[in-house]
C-alpha cells in the first residue's frame, strides 16, 4: 500500500474534476457554469504539476543554478502554460456566448433556455 | 531514410498565416476581396496538400519540426507523419473547406469578415490534427479546431438558438479536451514521453488500471467529438443552428476526425495493451457502435428540421465507422477510411442542398417546406441522389466502404455488422427521401411536425436575391458527383489499403519515427464482397423508399402498416433526453464516462 | 516540505469545492480570483515559477476580470432594457 | 430532467468516476518522483544547445514551438470569435441610453499613485518580456501585464483614454501581426532548406538579452499578440457600457 501522501495530488485532481462536473450539472446560472469549467480545468493543472515534480528538484531555470543539477520537469510546465492559455480562451468565448444569449433571450438560466428540444 | 517533403508544414502554416493576414486587413477589405482571398488561400492549401499526397505515395516519411531529431530512443520535438491516410485527410479537409467557402461567396452573413479567417484556422487545425504523431500536439489541434468551431457555430447571432447550441457544444467539447489532457498526463507520468510511438513502445503490453483508465479517458474525449451515444447530445443542437457551410465541415469531417484519432490511439499507443483482451475490447466498442447506429437512425427519422435530421444521420453513420474501428483489422480500417471519404461528400452535398432550400424557400422545417419545392428540379435531383448515396446504393462510393467493412466483419466472424450498415443506410436514406417527397412532390398530406422543427432559422442569405447562382449549385453538385467518380477510380483504394497496413501496425509506426521510413505491406482488396454489397445497397434503397412511403401516404394505409408514421412521431423517452439543457448533457457525459471506465478498468483487467 | 505541500493541496481541494458551491456569481468571481491566487502559490511552491507567473496574471486577474466585465454587461443590458420599458410605458 | 433527479444521478455516476480515477492513480509513479526521460534530457542539453537558461521557455519556444504556434492561434481564434459574437449586426441601428456616469471621484493623490502604478507595470511588463529566455516569464506573461495598463486607466476614471487606446484599429492589426509573424518566423527557415520553426538565428552569448536566436523573437511576437488580444476582449465586453449605445431590437 503506497503512502497516501504520495497519491494525494492525484486524488485532489480527481476531486476537482468531480467538483467541476458537479458544478456544471447543478448550475442555475450560465456564468456559474463557466466558472465551474475553470475549476474543472484546474484539475489538469494539479495533475500535470504533480507528475513533473521531484522532491528536492530545483526550478528548471539555470540562470542561478549550475546546468546538470537535478530539476523538476520543464516539459510539463510548458504543457501547463498552454493549458493556462486554453483556460482563458475558453472562458472568454463562453462568456461572449452567454452575454449574447442573454441579449437574445433575456435569460441566463439554463432551465429557461429551451429553444432546442427534442 | 526517406527525406520528408519540405511542403509538410504548409497545410497548417499557410492557412494560419493567411488567417492572420485576413484578420489584419478585415476592416478595410470589402466582402468580395475577403472572400476571394479566403478561397485563394483554401485552394492553395488544397494544391499543397495534393503535392504532399503525391510525395507520400512514393514513400512514408516523418517531418521533425525545428529540426529536432530523436536522440537515441527519446523523441525531442514534434513530428508530422507523412503517410497517405493522414495526408489524404488533409486533402479532404481542404477540399471541403474550399467548397464551403465557394458556397458562402458574398451572400451569406460573414460576421463582418470574421468568418473567412475562422474557416482558415479551422482548416489548419483539421490538417494538423490528421498529420501529427504527438499526443500533446494532437490536443493542441483538437482545441484549436474546437475554438474555431465554437465561434463559427454561433455565427448567426440574430437568433437565440445558435448561441445556446454553441454553448452546449462548447461546454461538452471543452470537457472532452480536459479528459484528453488528463489522459495525456497519465501517459506522460507512466512513460515520460509525448510521441505516440514512443509511448506505445514504453507501455508495451502493460494493462493495469492506470493504462486502462488513461485509454478510457482518451477515447471518451474523442468520442465526445465523434458524438457517440451517450456523448452525442451536443451534435444536433450545434448542427441545427450553425450556418450551412460550417455544418458541412462539422458533419463531413470534424466528427469523423474524432474517430480517426481513436484509431490512431488504438493502433499506435494501445496496440499491445489489449493483446490478451482483444475480444472484450471489441465487445465494448461494438456494443457502443450498435447503440449509436440504432439511436442515431431512429432519431434521424423522427426529426422534421432538415439540418437536425442530417445531424442525427451523421451520428448513425459515425456509429457504423466505429463498428469498423472496433474490428481492428487493417482491411477494416481501410474500409472505414473509404466510408469516411464517401460520407463526407454525401453529407456535405445534402447539407449544401438543404442550404439551397433555405435560400430559395426561406424555411428549413419539413412542414413549412411542404409542397413548396415543386419545380426545383435540380435541387430535387441533388437531394434524391444524396439519399441514394446515404443508403450506400450503387454507384456511390459509400457502397465500396460498406463492402470493405462487411468483408472485414465476415473475416472476424461478425457477419451481422453488414446488417447494421444496411439498417443505418436504409433508415437515414428514408428520412431524406420522406422530406424530399414532401417538399419536391407535395405527396401525401401535410407532414406532422414538432417543437424542434419550429426553431425558426432565419435565412442565411439576403432577401432581395432569390436567384441561385452557379457558385451555390456547384459545391452541392461536386459533393454528389465526387463519390461516384472516386468509386470508379480504383488506384487510390489500393494505395489506401497499403497505407492502412502501416497505420494499423505499431511496429511500422515505430520504424517510421526512429528511422524515418517504413515499408507498406500489400493488402488484398475486397472486390469479391462488392457483389453482396451491391445487392444490400439496392435493398437498402428500396427499403428506404418503402419506409418513406408508409410515412408519406400514411392515411391511405391500414393502421398496422403505418410503420413510417409511427417512427416519424418519435420515441418519446428518447426525445425527452434531447433537452437542450447543458446540465443534462454533462450528466449524460458523466454517465458514459463512468460506465466506460468501469467497463474497461474492471472487465478488461483480470 | 511534503507536508506543507499536502496542506496546500488540501486547501486547493476545499477552495475549489467552495467556488463551485458559491451560487451567487459576483461572490463566485471573488472566490475564483482567490482560488487562482492560491493555485499560483502552489505552482510557485512546487518549482514552477513560469506557470505561477502566468497563473497570477491570467487565473487571478485576467480571468476574473473578464467574468466581471461579462457580468457588468449583463447587468447593464438588463438595466437599460428596464429603463427603456419604463420610458415607453 | 428534474433537478433533484439530475443531481442524484450525478452523485452516483460522478462518484463512480471519482473512485475509478483514484483507483487508477494508485499505479501512477508516486508524487515527487519524476523519472524522466524527456524533461531530464531537455534540462541537461537545453542550456548548451539553445543558450537559454529558462528550460521551460526553451521547450515552449523551441523544442515544442509548434505547440505554442497552435496555442497562439487558439487565442487568436477565440478573440476573433468573441469579436464576432458580440459584433454589431450590419444595418442595426443603435440608440443612446446614456453613458454610465462615474460616481467615483478620485483625489489627485490617488490618481498620482495610479499613474505611478501604471509606470511600474509598463516597466515590469517589458522586463518580464525581454528576459523570457533567461528567467521565468516571457512574451505571454508580459502581454497580459501590459494589457492591464489601459484597464488601470479605466479604473482611475479616465474612460475616454481607455476608449481611445483600445478601440483603435491598430490594436486589431497588432494582434494579427503578432500571430502572423510567429507563423512567418516559422516559415522563414524553409528558404534555407531547414524544417519549419528551426532556430536559424545566431544563438548569442548565454545570459544576454539578445541570446538564444528565435526564442526571443517569438517571445516578442507573442507579447504583441497577447497584449492586443486581451485589450480587444476587454474592449468588446465594455463597448456598450462606455459608449452608452445599445442596438435597437
Amino acid at each position: 500500500m503506497p503512502n497516501v501522501l504520495h497519491l494525494l495530488p492525484y486524488f485532489v485532481a480527481a476531486w476537482l474534476f468531480f467538483c467541476g462536473l458537479y458544478g456544471i450539472v447543478s448550475s442555475k446560472h450560465l456564468v456559474h457554469s463557466v466558472m465551474c469549467l475553470a475549476i474543472l480545468q484546474s484539475s489538469t493543472y494539479i495533475l500535470l504539476l504533480s507528475i513533473g515534480y521531484r522532491v528536492g528538484g530545483a526550478a528548471p531555470v539555470f540562470a542561478d543554478i549550475a546546468p546538470g543539477k537535478r530539476t523538476v520537469d520543464p516539459v510539463v510546465q510548458a504543457l501547463m502554460l498552454t493549458d493556462v492559455v486554453v483556460e482563458a480562451v475558453v472562458v472568454a468565448l463562453l462568456l461572449a456566448m452567454v452575454v449574447k444569449a442573454h441579449e437574445r433571450s433575456g435569460t441566463v438560466s439554463p432551465d429557461e433556455l429551451r429553444t432546442l428540444r427534442g | 531514410m526517406t527525406a520528408p517533403s519540405p511542403l509538410t508544414p504548409l497545410p497548417v502554416a499557410v492557412p494560419l498565416a493567411g488567417a492572420a493576414l485576413l484578420a489584419c486587413l478585415r476592416k478595410w477589405l470589402n466582402r468580395t476581396v475577403a472572400d476571394t482571398l479566403g478561397i485563394a488561400l483554401a485552394a492553395a492549401t488544397l494544391l499543397i496538400s495534393c503535392f504532399l499526397l503525391a510525395s507520400a505515395m512514393h514513400g512514408n516519411s516523418i517531418y521533425w519540426f525545428g529540426n529536432w531529431f530523436p536522440r537515441y530512443s527519446i523523441v525531442l520535438g514534434i513530428g508530422f507523419a507523412v503517410e497517405p491516410i493522414g495526408v489524404g485527410l488533409a486533402v479532404l479537409a481542404s477540399t471541403l473547406t474550399l467548397l464551403s467557402l465557394v458556397y458562402s461567396w458574398r451572400l451569406t452573413d460573414s460576421g463582418s469578415n470574421h468568418f473567412q479567417p475562422l474557416m482558415l484556422i479551422f482548416l489548419a487545425a483539421m490538417g494538423g490534427f490528421s498529420l501529427t504523431v504527438d499526443v500533446f500536439n494532437l490536443f493542441v489541434f483538437f482545441e484549436l479546431m474546437s475554438t474555431a468551431a465554437f465561434a463559427l457555430c454561433g455565427l448567426k447571432t440574430r437568433e437565440p438558438a445558435p448561441l445556446q447550441g454553441s454553448f452546449n457544444f462548447a461546454v461538452t467539447n471543452t470537457i472532452a479536451a480536459f479528459l484528453i489532457l488528463t489522459s495525456i498526463g497519465f501517459l506522460y507520468a507512466m512513460t515520460g514521453a509525448l510521441n505516440m510511438a514512443q509511448i506505445g513502445l514504453a507501455l508495451g503490453s502493460r494493462h493495469d488500471p492506470c493504462v486502462l483508465f488513461a485509454f478510457t479517458l482518451m477515447i471518451c474525449g474523442f468520442f465526445i467529438k465523434a458524438a457517440m451515444v451517450p456523448f452525442h447530445f451536443w451534435l444536433p443542437d450545434a448542427h441545427a443552428v450553425a450556418p450551412t457551410p460550417v455544418c458541412v465541415l462539422f458533419s463531413g469531417l470534424m466528427v469523423q476526425l474524432g474517430l480517426f484519432a481513436v484509431a490512431r490511439l488504438r493502433f499506435i499507443i494501445f496496440a499491445q495493451t489489449f493483446a490478451t483482451h482483444e475480444e472484450a475490447l471489441q465487445l465494448i466498442l461494438l456494443s457502443m457502435g450498435v447503440v449509436t447506429v440504432l439511436i442515431g437512425g431512429v432519431m434521424c427519422y423522427a426529426e422534421h428540421h432538415l439540418k437536425r435530421m442530417l445531424a442525427f444521420s451523421t451520428i448513425c453513420h459515425a456509429g457504423i465507422m466505429l463498428l469498423a474501428i472496433a474490428l481492428g483489422s487493417p482491411v477494416a480500417l481501410a474500409a472505414m477510411m473509404v466510408y469516411l471519404v464517401a460520407h463526407a461528400f454525401i453529407k456535405g452535398g445534402l447539407f449544401f442542398t438543404s442550404g439551397l432550400l433555405l435560400h430559395r424557400l426561406r424555411a428549413i422545417g419539413e412542414r413549412a417546406l411542404f409542397a413548396k419545392g415543386k419545380g426545383l428540379s435540380w435541387t430535387a435531383a441533388l437531394w434524391f441522389l444524396g439519399a441514394a448515396g446515404l443508403a450506400a446504393a450503387p454507384p456511390f462510393l459509400l457502397m465500396t466502404g460498406e463492402a470493405g467493412i462487411s468483408s472485414a466483419a465476415e473475416e472476424m466472424g461478425r457477419p451481422w455488422i453488414s446488417w447494421a450498415c444496411l439498417f443505418g443506410g436504409a433508415i437515414t436514406a428514408a428520412a431524406v427521401l420522406r422530406i424530399g417527397m414532401h417538399t419536391f412532390f407535395g405527396w401525401g398530406v401535410e407532414p406532422i411536425t414538432d417543437e424542434a422543427a419550429e426553431v425558426g432559422e432565419l435565412p442565411e442569405t439576403a432577401r432581395e436575391d432569390r436567384r441561385t447562382f452557379w457558385y451555390r449549385f456547384a459545391p452541392a453538385t461536386a459533393c454528389v458527383l465526387i463519390p461516384i467518380l472516386l468509386a470508379g477510380l480504383q488506384v487510390w483504394q489500393g494505395v489506401l489499403r497499403d497505407a492502412s497496413s502501416v497505420f494499423t501496425s505499431q511496429a511500422g509506426m515505430l520504424h517510421l519515427v526512429y528511422t524515418g521510413s517504413t515499408v507498406a505491406k500489400h493488402l488484398p482488396g475486397w472486390s469479391e464482397a462488392l457483389r453482396g454489397s451491391t445487392v444490400r445497397g439496392i435493398i437498402a434503397f428500396l427499403l428506404a423508399v418503402l419506409l418513406a412511403c408508409t410515412s408519406v401516404f400514411r392515411l391511405n394505409l391500414k393502421r398496422s402498416l403505418r410503420l413510417g408514421a409511427f417512427l416519424e412521431s418519435g420515441i418519446r423517452p428518447l426525445r425527452v433526453l434531447q433537452s437542450g439543457h447543458p446540465g443534462d448533457y454533462v450528466l449524460w457525459l458523466t454517465i458514459g464516462l463512468a460506465s466506460l471506465s468501469a467497463a474497461s478498468v474492471l472487465l478488461l483487467r483480470r | 516540505m511534503m507536508w506543507v505541500g499536502a496542506g496546500l493541496f488540501l486547501l486547493v481541494a476545499v477552495t475549489g469545492f467552495g467556488v463551485v458551491r458559491t451560487r451567487d456569481v459576483t461572490s463566485q468571481v471573488i472566490a475564483l480570483s482567490f482560488y487562482g491566487m492560491l493555485m499560483a502559490l502552489v505552482f510557485f511552491f512546487f518549482q514552477a515559477p513560469d506557470v505561477a507567473l502566468s497563473q497570477i496574471t491570467v487565473g487571478a486577474i485576467a480571468l476574473p476580470l473578464m467574468v466581471m466585465l461579462a457580468i457588468s454587461r449583463l447587468k447593464y443590458r438588463t438595466a437599460a432594457q428596464r429603463n427603456r420599458g419604463e420610458r415607453d410605458a | 430532467m428534474r433537478e433533484a433527479v439530475r443531481t442524484r444521478l450525478f452523485f452516483i455516476f460522478g462518484g463512480i468516476f471519482f473512485l475509478l480515477f483514484c483507483y487508477a492513480a494508485v499505479d501512477l509513479p508516486p508524487w515527487g518522483s519524476y523519472r524522466g526521460p524527456y524533461g531530464d534530457v531537455i534540462a541537461r542539453v537545453g542550456v548548451y544547445e539553445r543558450h537559454a537558461t529558462d528550460a521551460v521557455n526553451a521547450v515552449n519556444y523551441d523544442y515544442r514551438a509548434f505547440d505554442t504556434l497552435g496555442e497562439e492561434f487558439i487565442l487568436f481564434a477565440a478573440v476573433l470569435g468573441v469579436m464576432m459574437l458580440l459584433r454589431r449586426e450590419e444595418g442595426a441601428s443603435t440608440h443612446d441610453v446614456g453613458r454610465v456616469v462615474d460616481k467615483l471621484h478620485l483625489s489627485t493623490t490617488v490618481r498620482a499613485i495610479a499613474m505611478l502604478a501604471i509606470l511600474v507595470t509598463v516597466v515590469f511588463g517589458f522586463y518580464i518580456g525581454l528576459h523570457g529566455q533567461l528567467t521565468p516569464g516571457g512574451g505571454f506573461q508580459a502581454g497580459v501585464i501590459l494589457a492591464s495598463v489601459p484597464f488601470l486607466l479605466y479604473v482611475c476614471e479616465n474612460t475616454e483614454s481607455f476608449r481611445r487606446i483600445t478601440s483603435h484599429s491598430a490594436v486589431e492589426v497588432m494582434e494579427a501581426l503578432g500571430a502572423g509573424s510567429y507563423a512567418l518566423i516559422g516559415l522563414s527557415p524553409l528558404i534555407i532548406g531547414a524544417p519549419f520553426l528551426t532556430n536559424f538565428l545566431p544563438l548569442g552569448k548565454t545570459g544576454d538579452v539578445f541570446s538564444s536566436g528565435t526564442i526571443a523573437l517569438i517571445s516578442a511576437c507573442i507579447g504583441l499578440e497577447v497584449t492586443a488580444a486581451f485589450l480587444l476582449v476587454g474592449y468588446t465586453y465594455l463597448e456598450e457600457i462606455i459608449t452608452g449605445e445599445i442596438p435597437e431590437e
